[in-house]
């Protein structure tokens, strides 16, 4: 298990060495530090100047160098539109994006384990086939096109729930700003919420349902069918835990998955997260902006990652004990 | 016995390196980090000849290394130590370009019937291939004739040639890759547990056409196997194989009628005996040790009755008992053992 | 010989004749891919040709509803293009893209995880890293960095005149992993097998039995999961055009359609973005339904990364 | 001793649904089982040996099913009882012991937790009490160190230990039958040998029944009183052990035995059955074995042989042996 855990977490360092390279590079060639600090009206002699004063003609490993040190402090560069450090902006946004996340998946645990264990074991039920059913068609309808229609119907024609922002919000200690102690804030969740687990509900409900499909014609169930014991027992002890193992690792990965649909739920329902920021800052060319929000999701991931995969080492015996897959 | 040698095997000795990348080599042990290495020590240093004309087999339980040395004397693996020759002349070094001769002498026939043939394939195209492939001068309507006659001699309708494996039961695929081994001509053939796969009315008329086949075309046969009395019926000699190094080697009848190591008399033993009441076999203690952490001297004393001291230090070697025996044991070279 | 065939064809088709969902969707599919491929001659209306699309058109609601216009069956959007041709176009500038991508990413999947699977050894764990770190972002997100990058590096109008090509490379190098990793397990799962070995036995280059041996026992999954991502492929297009970062508004595709059309949902004018969702959801559905049915009827063993 | 034997299957006939009609896997087996009795049953793949086995416990993989037939085990029909009765006599009564010790144990829950639960599915006592039971139990199968045994995992022990544990399981409840389908097929020899003996033993010592399920006669003949041969689907032979090794009377048997190099001179050639078992589709008509049977009349392809007396105590199903 020591040696698991070591293995993984160098493998996160290494990640996270690659993640800000290709960030550094992006830097290098698509945006002109100076433009940060200066503006246009400077004359070329002082851009020279300033060039050599910055260290810009320094050697681009150095330069790497300097990035990461920096980047460890937690200066990933400035903003060029918000004029302030682009770790501060984004640290700003992520609330409302870890918010929404946070109870999309929520949603999609709650739903996906038993509906996904109910199609396994009952395939050929007409609610298990109806289940199968929406969630193949949910998988095949667009994040955006889902919000677009959900805002139609339940802002624009039923006028029952908001269709954009986040409503009000409480400030809670380190000035997150959160939505979820307001009935207004949790109202304006809901729509945003769903339209995000609408792509990941039925990815898992179909995952859980294969791996369980698997699971259950293993020798190991019949065994246990075969020691008498109840079917209950046989179908979340010996069944269920088994395939836990394979959609904890898709798990792990999907959130990054999630977190890349945040930019297109956030940019329909204006929702004031990292993604709308994100595809703003695309839209002002802010490199730095950026950048910032590359290797500040990557590192998001590679901790989800590394978790997840450190959670599995635990639930999984072989790895626990033998300390390799 | 027969005249010539044929293969000749020397100190073989194979090693598979299982650690992974150097992350996985990591173990932190007594405070501090060391790279470790996990090898399986599948072989290690064997030696024996085969003479042309004879069937020697190879036993012994799995993991014991032998599959890993059919595959090393037909250069599926490359050797860690050790040689291989073949009618005199050292082969285990050629490069790809300079073996290929040698590829039409020896052939391989697989265990598994079912992944031993393309299932993308025609019978007909798995025939071919290695026709056209060592004789490419060979005229297609030849090689059609060619292919025919094969299917005829291993028992398959040639009528089927243009069908797929799958549209064939075990025992006819195993034929079939009978008939494959057999397409370039070779004479000396490894058979890697040609019928563990089979049912036993199968798996003798298996047998009986391999005994055929050896009689008609004077092959020489490496036969691998865990099934003692197919051993039995179809070898000349044995070879019994334990943790990677050789036990025993013996004429059939010297080792049936008198087996001197004691892991060949336990293996003996427990041969289930049709008509036998009960169980009268010798109970070994303990695991088999895996290959990962070789005990040292002789691989056998961890669960030898018979074990000493030296046992534990000394690594036996082989000696000749009697006329047709070898034996690896350090009891039986003291006449220590009870008879 | 024959005779085997014609009987594998025959099941193939008889299964494929019996299920009425993978008939359905295969007749959607093949009536969506024709009628978008042919859009220059059934469209009645060319989007492309300027001269012919007229303001005041704009947001003219469909045939059955009030204030229409004759000329425009489904309607027009903003710009006073007729919706039904516009789609049609869109359509068959989404399918090209979905197609393209999949090409590209299949060609660099199959042979990576070929080359990988069989060679194995440090080019094999740094491919399957990098892949792993690939995945780990989640392909659109992948998607969405390379469309930002491009565009940054191209320029607003240099990027939207090469579109097309600078789609089909980002959403194909964003998930060439898939098949990657697909073709990888299953050449890792068929290399063991005993008919490698006799291929071996008998002499054969490294690269005949790469190719000619293990590559077409590889090729069942790749063929489900193709369908798959062809789907994929066609949602990520939508995906980046809809957050502007895909095909421009004066050469639509469905999703930037569907882009062009929300900023008039809150209006009423519903239409510009209902019929191309509604058309993107056929589309999808119809290619995963076919997709979903040739996993089941080749059941090949999609073996885990 | 009572007159009833423990189990007593008649007619039994266990077919799976398939999309062209059932297929007959199982085709009116009928046999008895006295109380500490064991059987062997001894057929090559595909013969119906395994499915006649799960049959016994309704536990036969979909899409097959029970047909027909009737299965009384002390006393109860079993064929007529409702699943949660069924659910009672499993790994109770009557336990069972599969083909790989690799496959039947759960690989992420320890051995403590699979034998406790089985004890605490049918008997209601406290946690402690069924550890002290399932210790007793690794014990008599002569696993060392027990208490630590049941903390650790499956893939912490060898094939031939894990083989042992689920020995230990199917003592845990003072089962009347063992239904052991292939219990040594993936073990090494000598393990196997330690296995058999272990297991005949137990047998022994506990009064216990046995239904051996092997491909392998020679296994069979060590450890069982009575052989019943199964192919294609029916028994064509059944009796004493010494009677069916020794002196078979099928031809199907006989051409079983031919086919063993144990009983062929060295280097021989061995007896071999022409071509192969037929696949569940193509049974001929008549004697399932007439279409490979070098005896075989003109009768043999009209009618079924029934299962009959022929000699000392032997029943066998063929028009020829009067």
């Amino acid at each position: 298990m020591f040696a698991f855990f070591i293995r993984r977490v160098t493998q996160a360092v290494f990640v996270m060495l690659v993640i800000s390279l290709i960030g550094f590079t992006i830097k290098q060639s698509v945006g002109d530090p100076l433009r940060e600090i200066t503006g246009i009206s400077v004359s070329a002699a002082e851009r020279d100047a300033l060039r050599e004063k910055l260290g810009l003609n320094d050697p681009f490993l150095l330069q790497w160098g300097r990035f990461l040190a920096r980047a460890l402090q937690g200066d990933l560069g400035n903003s060029f539109y918000f004029k302030r450090p682009a770790l501060q902006v984004i640290l700003g946004k992520a609330p409302a994006t870890l918010e929404l996340v946070f109870s999309t998946s929520l949603l999609v645990v709650l739903l996906s384990i038993p509906i996904g264990i109910y199609a396994a074991v009952r395939p050929r039920a007409w609610l298990a086939r109806f289940f199968m059913g929406v969630s193949i068609v949910g998988v095949s309808i667009p994040v955006f096109l889902t919000a677009i229609l959900l805002i139609y119907v339940f802002s624009v024609g039923l006028g029952w729930l908001p269709s954009f922002g986040r409503g009000e919000l409480v400030t809670l200690f380190g000035g997150w700003q959160s939505g979820y102690f307001t009935s207004d804030g949790l109202k304006h969740l809901i729509l945003p919420s769903i339209a995000l687990s609408s792509i990941m509900l039925p990815l898992f409900i179909r995952l859980i349902r294969a791996e369980m499909k698997e699971v259950l014609e293993t020798d190991y169930i019949k065994y246990a069918r075969a020691k008498g014991l109840k079917p209950g027992r046989v179908l979340l002890v010996h069944g269920f835990k088994n395939t836990l193992l394979p959609v904890i690792t898709v798990g792990g990965v999907q959130l990054g998955t999630l977190i890349a649909f945040t930019i297109l739920t956030e940019t329909v329902f204006q929702w004031q997260g990292m993604g709308a920021m994100f595809i703003e800052a695309v839209d002002r060319a802010d490199t730095s902006l950026i950048v910032a929000y590359l290797v500040f999701v990557g590192a998001l991931f590679v901790t989800v990652n590394t978790v997840v995969d450190l959670v599995y080492g635990l639930v999984n015996p072989m790895i626990r004990i033998a300390g390799r897959r | 016995m027969n005249t010539d040698t044929l293969v000749s095997i020397r100190d073989l000795h194979k090693h598979f390196d299982i650690s992974g990348g150097w992350l996985d080599q990591l173990r932190f042990t007594g405070g501090r980090f060391a790279r470790r290495k996990t090898l399986v020590q599948a072989v290690n240093g064997v030696s024996f000849d085969i003479m042309e004309g004879e069937t020697v087999s190879v036993v012994g339980e799995s993991g014991c290394g032998k599959s890993t040395l059919a595959r090393t004397v037909m250069r599926l693996y490359p050797p860690q130590a050790g040689e291989v020759h073949y009618r005199g002349r050292r082969i285990d070094h050629l490069s790809r370009e300079q073996f290929k001769p040698y590829r039409t002498r020896m052939q391989m026939i697989f265990q598994d019937p079912y992944a031993s043939l393309n299932p993308r394939m025609r019978v007909r195209q798995i025939l071919e291939e290695p026709i056209r492939f060592h004789r490419p001068k060979t005229s297609g309507s030849e090689v059609l004739d060619r292919v025919a006659e094969i299917m005829q001699q291993v028992g398959v309708d040639p009528e089927w040639r243009e069908r797929y494996p799958h549209e064939f039961s075990g025992g006819q695929r195993q034929r079939i890759s009978i008939a494959r081994a057999l397409a370039v001509d070779p004479e000396f053939i490894v058979a890697d547990e040609p019928i563990a796969a089979l049912d036993v009315s199968i798996q003798a008329q298996i047998l009986n056409l391999m005994m055929d086949l050896q009689e008609k075309r004077r092959l020489t046969y490496l036969f691998i196997s865990h099934d003692l009395s197919v051993v039995a019926h179809i070898s000349n000699r044995v070879a019994v194989m334990y943790l990677g190094t050789l036990c025993e080697l013996a004429a059939i009848d010297a080792l049936f009628d008198r087996p001197r190591h004691p892991y060949t008399q336990a293996l003996l033993s427990a041969i289930p005996r049709l008509g036998a009441k009960g169980f009268q076999h010798q109970r070994l203690t303990g695991d088999v040790p895996t290959p990962i952490d070789l005990p040292s001297g002789c691989v056998f004393h961890g669960r030898c009755p018979h074990a000493n001291d030296r046992c534990a230090r000394e690594v036996p070697t082989l000696r000749p008992q009697g006329q047709e025996t070898l034996v690896a044991c350090h009891g039986v070279a003291e006449g220590r053992l009870p008879d | 010989m024959q005779g085997w065939r014609g009987f594998r064809k025959s099941y193939f088709v008889y299964s494929f004749l019996r299920d009425p969902m993978a008939m359905g969707s295969f007749l959607c599919l093949a009536i969506l891919v024709m009628v978008s491929f042919g859009a220059p001659l059934i469209a009645p209306h060319d989007p492309y040709d300027s001269s012919t699309i007229d303001i005041m058109d704009s947001e003219m609601p469909p045939l059955w509803l009030d204030q229409s216009d004759a000329r425009f069956l489904l309607g027009t959007d903003s710009q006073g293009r007729d919706m039904l041709s516009t789609m049609l176009y869109g359509m068959r500038v989404s399918i090209l893209i979905g197609l393209g991508a999949v090409a590209l990413q299949a060609f660099m999947g199959i042979f990576v995880g070929l080359v990988a699977g069989y060679r194995g050894g440090r080019f094999d764990a740094f491919l399957m890293r990098l892949a792993d770190v690939q995945l780990s972002f989640s392909t659109y997100m992948v998607a969405i960095f390379f469309g930002a990058l491009f565009q940054a590096a191209f320029g607003m109008g240099r990027y939207e005149q090469l579109a097309v090509p600078l789609l089909v490379i980002i959403i194909g190098f964003a998930e060439w992993p898939q098949y990657a990793r697909t073709v990888r397990a299953s050449v890792l799962a068929e290399k063991k097998k005993e008919y490698v070995e006799a291929a071996r036995v008998i002499g054969l280059s490294p690269g005949r039995i790469m190719w000619r041996h293990i590559l077409p026992n590889t090729l069942t999954p790749v063929l489900v999961i193709s369908t798959v991502q062809v789907a994929n492929a066609i949602m990520s297009e939508a995906a980046l055009s809809f957050i502007g970062l895909g095909m421009p508004v004066t050469r639509p595709s469905l999703g930037s359609l569907i882009k062009a059309g929300f900023d008039y949902i809150f209006s009423g004018s519903w239409w510009i973005t209902l019929f191309p969702g509604v058309a993107l959801v056929v589309l999808i559905l119809s290619i995963n339904l076919l997709g979903d049915w040739l996993r089941d009827f080749l059941n090949p063993k999609l073996y885990k990364a | 001793m009572d007159r009833q034997p423990l189990l007593s299957v008649r007619d039994l006939e266990i077919r799976f649904r398939m999309r062209h009609g059932d297929l007959t896997a199982v085709n009116r087996v009928s046999f008895d089982l006295a109380r500490g009795d064991r059987l062997g049953i001894v057929g090559e793949s595909g013969a119906g040996k395994s499915v006649t086995g799960f049959g016994i416990l309704n536990l036969v993989s979909k899409p097959g099913y029970i047909a027909g037939g009737r299965l009384l085990f002390e006393g109860r029909e079993l064929t007529a009882l409702p699943e949660e009765d069924l659910r009672q006599i499993r790994g109770n009564r009557i336990s069972m012991i599969f083909q790989d010790p690799m496959m039947t144990l759960n690989p992420v829950l320890t051995i403590g937790t699979q034998m406790v639960e089985t004890i605490l599915a049918h008997r209601a006592i406290s946690r402690a009490e069924a550890t002290a039971i399932a210790l007793d139990r690794i014990r008599k199968v002569a696993i060392p160190s027990p208490q630590k045994r049941l903390q650790q995992y499956p893939h912490e022990f060898s094939g031939g230990m894990r083989q042992r544990i689920v020995i230990a399981i199917a003592l845990l409840n003072s089962p009347a039958l063992i239904i052991a389908d292939e219990p040594t097929t993936a073990l090494d020899v000598t393990i196997q040998a330690d296995i058999l003996e272990l297991l005949l033993g137990l047998c022994q010592s506990e009064k216990m029944g046995l239904i051996l399920i092997t491909h392998d006669l020679a296994v069979v003949s060590q450890v069982a009183e009575r052989i019943a041969v199964m192919y294609a689907g029916t028994i064509v032979e059944i009796g004493p052990t010494a009677q069916v090794a020794g002196n078979p009377q099928h031809p199907y048997t006989r051409g079983l035995l031919g086919a063993l190099p144990q009983r062929v001179p060295r280097g021989g050639r061995l007896n071999q059955i022409p071509g192969m078992m037929p696949t569940l589709t193509r049974v001929p008509e008549g004697c399932p074995f007439s279409n490979r049977c070098t005896l075989c009349e003109e009768v043999c392809r009209r009618r079924v042989p029934p299962l009959e007396p022929k000699a000392a105590g032997c029943l066998a199903a063929c028009h020829l042996l009067d």
